[in-house]
């Protein structure tokens, strides 16, 4: 586990981008150690605010000794709020958080897949990728063509980027697991990565599984303390001894072994899970 | 000025003001990389049950103004496994511990304290009465003063160790001070207050309470003005039973009305989240809302409120 | 889509879903600088007496994390001024009334219902038993169901009226179901919930509670979901009984909530301070959260929470 | 009555000025209403606040088809969050709320007393005095000189201003009501207006009568709504009939006549008030 840094951050710039906003905060001291799949919990509201806890980015790009950037979309109260921030306010963070995606020791071919601000770790994970030898592909999907992020930036970065959206407005008319099979094929990937709803995260563990891939899923749970302990962030996980625990996402998440989790069973408790309620009891 | 920031709950000496809640730091580890728990009055782990416990499905926490819904439903790897892992490290770096326990049974209750009662390195027990009974058809063991008391009287009969007992009461009724009084007879060494206060938030376009729980515990300053009446009634009726004051701490100005009120030291919960830093800073800031008082103690403000 | 929100509170017909909350918009009259207040649901008076009454030394309020406490003590004219000032003034309008009474014992309450049976104007009674019993030591009649059927059946016996009568609860119980039923029995036509919740601030500067009357009551969004849980909790044990929904209600989107759990209208209180307009701002969202949702009429999400 | 407006406004300047913030608020709407003493309540905290109460500020200048200004102390949590909007900022406010100065018919001598902030409304005040031919003398004191407000622009508005400060680092060391009586005695003042803390205004009122002036007191009580619904702000104040109410400052004041306030029962309930407790009742 990196230590997490709480600091006073100064945003450098926030702009809007597509549907989203980007925002570079100063991090000097905490950039040099993100990895890709790691998060920042961002302080909102500032004075007299009521919203209490911090909202979870994954971390879009990390500069060592200056910065740290996200992607974020004004959803509800807190982001919209960060989205009337200007540079040079400052916001409390902590980072980096989490457990980032596993990095292969080989040169094996890797496809990533992204569905909306789920492409925003996928720069720097491609480049760490590419940088142990990894043919790299990468699938970018959204509704529609203002909610995709980072196709230029990812054209750069891997060897080849196909787009899907459900409306057609930009590449293939569709979902990214209609195009992840090809995408396996082509380059024999042995993992893929995947950050996104928790539907996508599904049908690309089942997808990559079908075709013989380690799947590398970074989750998104509501969480509220993003640093492990308050227990809200769980979701079922399969362990290495084969039994299904309550998991913390934000701590031993948000990335998984796609095959360890229990997608049709998340939001539940299951009967089998360790530590289950007994009939009769609780 | 420098302020002496160090207090007691009971026999327990503490050298800062400052606790975390149960369930809010876990068992202190993940707090380590933000500060020197060792340096705090205590940490104050998550209940713990017998038996490993997955607790509720999710979503767990909604998030609601100044405050936060939670139904985690106690998970926890069981009390075997915590002395084994949590208690360990505690000790192994110097916390001073009090260890939550939760219980759906008097007996349960009780197996616990005496579980616990020879194991070293716990300052003092914090019995969470917080949970539903599941002999009185679910009713929460802090709302009845005779099954409190039943708890209490359980525990104390198992717990060998000097170290004080408190009991967590629940601010869910209709009189506080009875049930703090029925505590006190069956042999508590100080009360923990308040628990959270159960809430509820709709999901309007799924059409169903949101969390998994249905119903969860609301915390955070919220609560704070709750509280803080909870802990000035109790310390009223009882003026010589310690008070773990909690309930939406932010701030030293905050933690100082606790005091006021009659609390003798403060935990910190759902502000933790929001700010892990919160046991030391809120500690540092007491000192100074102190000082700029004109007092070198801050055993001094107890109960000043109520002159 | 434009949808229906007229709704009722058993036989009161109510041509809008917002009201205002008792004690939050006095008499009417000075909202109607920010909207016409005949197209409210309807105005709540403030808990009306039957004696003039100076209420609580001041400081009267106190703000707190999204919400505020209050110690007013029930300031008012008295019900001879107040129906003839206040009441004709309503009528004159057009405005919908319901009227909201106070006493100190339950002969008070009885002789205001038996004043106010043949008063014009009067849509509905609103019975304000979270108020102390002076014959009680000061037990709030609401958290006790003996006391508080008591008022009801007092007042129902004086009440020639046709226009329903609610009792309005309190949340400081450890059972609001409890009380429900009692008020049920002793033959209330709904129930308005919640009144505030007991709390305290202290003046860490005076060191003294900061509130002339020491303690007061605690409204607005940090509150909202102890309400929604206590009137999801009353319309699972009695989803016949009217309820009017509060605490908290700062838009359409937290009004839907109680609809949801069991409201049949609901009543804006604090957030009218912060926003005159907000009855009816409320009542716009509302429509709007409604029709994008796909629904036609406020009537058809009552309890839909409980399916 | 002046019916109250609330509106949207934009933030046209906002600059620190001594100890305080001089901010211009956009009021086209309001302002031809605004006579001298009138406030404005103001929305605080933004998107996401837990401060659900507005802010009260006397209107210092209002600009017809325009604007109306506040001075305010950065002193709590709501006015600090004021500190830090911008031009440009939109925030809700209500206005013109209370009951304002009573203005003389006769051209007589005025006295206008102020502390600290309590000069704001004395500007628009003062003209309003002279355009009816009174003379005007002003006095403002303060804890210290950075606490004085408005002393060039009322000593173009008024006939002569006096100085005080508590330190005596500006103009007589001393309370203003050391200067009180001679400026009552100079120009024969028939009224005079005060606005400042509650122990001066007190204070104030006692000069005058003993020098045989009205006074007319702007008082500052904590208030929840600011528009006469939920009777927090109130004051022993006696009526035309002497009996003593517990009035509310926000619609029947914040002008006051001084003779009429029970300044010593201030904060109490008096037992000869309009339906005061009986004993062994409530
Ligand atoms: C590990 C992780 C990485 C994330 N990365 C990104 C990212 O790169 N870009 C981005 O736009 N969003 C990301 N999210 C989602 C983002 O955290 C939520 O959109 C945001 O918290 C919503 O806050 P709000 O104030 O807009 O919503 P509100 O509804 O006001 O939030 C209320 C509470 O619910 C929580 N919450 C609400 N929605 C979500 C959600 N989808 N996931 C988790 N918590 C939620 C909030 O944190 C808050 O505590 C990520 C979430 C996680 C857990
Ligand atoms: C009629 C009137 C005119 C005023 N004119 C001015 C002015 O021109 N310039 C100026 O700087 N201040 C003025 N004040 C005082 C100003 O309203 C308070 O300083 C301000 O409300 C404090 O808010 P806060 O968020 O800083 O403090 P907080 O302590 O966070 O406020 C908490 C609550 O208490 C209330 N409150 C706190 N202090 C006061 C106070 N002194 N008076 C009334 N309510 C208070 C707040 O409104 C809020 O509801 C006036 C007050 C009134 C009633
Ligand atoms: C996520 C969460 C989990 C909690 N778990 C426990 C628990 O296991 N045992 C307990 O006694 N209290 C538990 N509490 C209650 C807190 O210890 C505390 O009493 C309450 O939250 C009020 O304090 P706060 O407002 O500072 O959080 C929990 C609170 C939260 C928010
Ligand atoms: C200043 C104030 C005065 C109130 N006075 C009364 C009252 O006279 N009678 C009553 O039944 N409730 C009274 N209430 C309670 C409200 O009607 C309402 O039940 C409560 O505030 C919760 O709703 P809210 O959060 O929307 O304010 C008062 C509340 C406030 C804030
Ligand atoms: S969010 Fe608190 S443990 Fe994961
Ligand atoms: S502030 Fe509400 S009545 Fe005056």
């Amino acid at each position: 586990m990196t230590n997490a840094q709480q600091v006073t951050s100064e945003i450098l710039s926030i702009e809007p981008v597509g549907s989203y906003y980007h925002v570079v905060f100063s991090a000097p001291s905490i950039a040099e150690f993100v990895e890709p799949g790691h998060f920042v919990a961002v302080a909102v509201g500032g004075v007299g605010s009521a919203m209490l806890l911090r909202r979870a980015f994954s971390i879009h790009r990390a500069t060592p000794g200056h910065s740290i950037e996200v992607i974020f979309a004004a959803h509800g109260q807190g982001t919209e709020w960060l989205s009337t921030t200007r540079r040079g306010d400052l916001i409390d963070i902590v980072a980096p958080l989490g457990t980032p995606f596993a990095l292969p020791n080989q040169p094996i071919g890797a496809v990533l897949v992204a569905g909306g601000y789920g492409a925003a770790p996928m720069g720097m994970l491609a480049q760490a990728l590419r940088e142990r030898g990894c043919e790299v592909e990468v699938i970018l999907g959204a509704a529609t063509e203002t909610k995709l992020f980072g196709v230029l930036d990812l054209a750069r970065d891997a060897d080849s980027v196909t787009v899907t959206t459900d409306d057609g407005s930009s590449g293939l008319r569709g979902r990214v697991t209609d195009a992840l099979p090809n995408a396996i094929e082509r380059i024999n990937a042995k993992v893929v990565y995947a950050c996104g709803p928790m539907a996508m995260l599904k049908a690309v563990a089942r997808v990559a599984s079908e075709h013989g891939a380690f799947s590398q899923c970074a989750v998104e749970e509501s969480m509220a303390c993003g640093i492990g302990v308050c227990m809200t962030c769980v979701l079922p996980v399969i362990g290495d001894d084969g039994v299904t625990r309550m998991v913390r996402s934000c701590v031993e998440g948000p990335v998984f072994r796609g095959d360890r989790v229990r997608w049709d069973d998340v939001h539940t408790v299951p009967s089998d899970v360790f530590g289950a309620p007994v009939v009769g009891g609780h | 000025m420098s302020v002496d920031l160090s207090t007691s709950l009971g026999s327990l000496h503490l050298k800062a003001p400052t606790l975390t809640a149960s369930g809010c730091a876990a068992a202190g580890r993940e707090l380590a990389q933000f500060g020197d728990v060792a340096t705090l009055g205590a940490v104050v782990t998550k209940s713990i049950m017998l038996q490993p416990r997955s607790g509720r499905a999710t979503p767990r926490m909604a998030e609601t103004p100044s405050g936060m819904l939670n139904s985690i439903g106690l998970q926890g790897p069981g009390v075997e496994a915590f002395i084994e892992k949590d208690l360990s490290w505690l000790s192994q770096n110097g916390v001073t511990t009090v260890v939550s326990i939760a219980g759906e049974t008097t007996a349960e209750f009780a197996e616990l304290a005496a579980r616990l009662s020879n194991v070293p390195g716990i300052a003092a027990l914090e019995v969470n009465i917080s949970c539903p009974n599941v002999e009185s058809r679910g009713q929460v063991f802090a709302c009845d003063p005779y099954a409190a008391a039943d708890v209490i009287a359980a525990v104390r009969r198992e717990w060998t160790s000097d170290a004080p007992v408190l009991a967590k009461l629940s601010p869910d009724v209709t009189d506080i001070v009875s049930i703090a009084h029925s505590v006190r007879e069956a042999g508590v060494d100080g009360v923990s207050m308040i628990n959270t206060l159960l809430g509820m938030v709709i999901d309007v376009d799924r059409m169903k309470p949101l969390l998994g729980g249905r119903t969860g515990g609301l915390s955070g300053p919220a609560i704070r003005p709750v509280a803080v009446r909870a802990v000035y009634q109790v310390h009223a009726a009882l003026p010589d039973l310690p008070i773990l004051g909690m309930g939406g701490i932010r701030t030293g100005h905050d933690a100082l009305e606790f005091f006021a009120a009659g609390a003798s030291a403060v935990s910190i919960g759902t502000v933790v989240f929001g700010d892990p830093r919160a046991p030391w800073r809120v500690a540092e800031e007491l000192s100074s809302e102190l000082a700029s008082r004109g007092y070198s103690a801050v055993r001094d403000v107890i109960g000043l409120a109520h002159r």
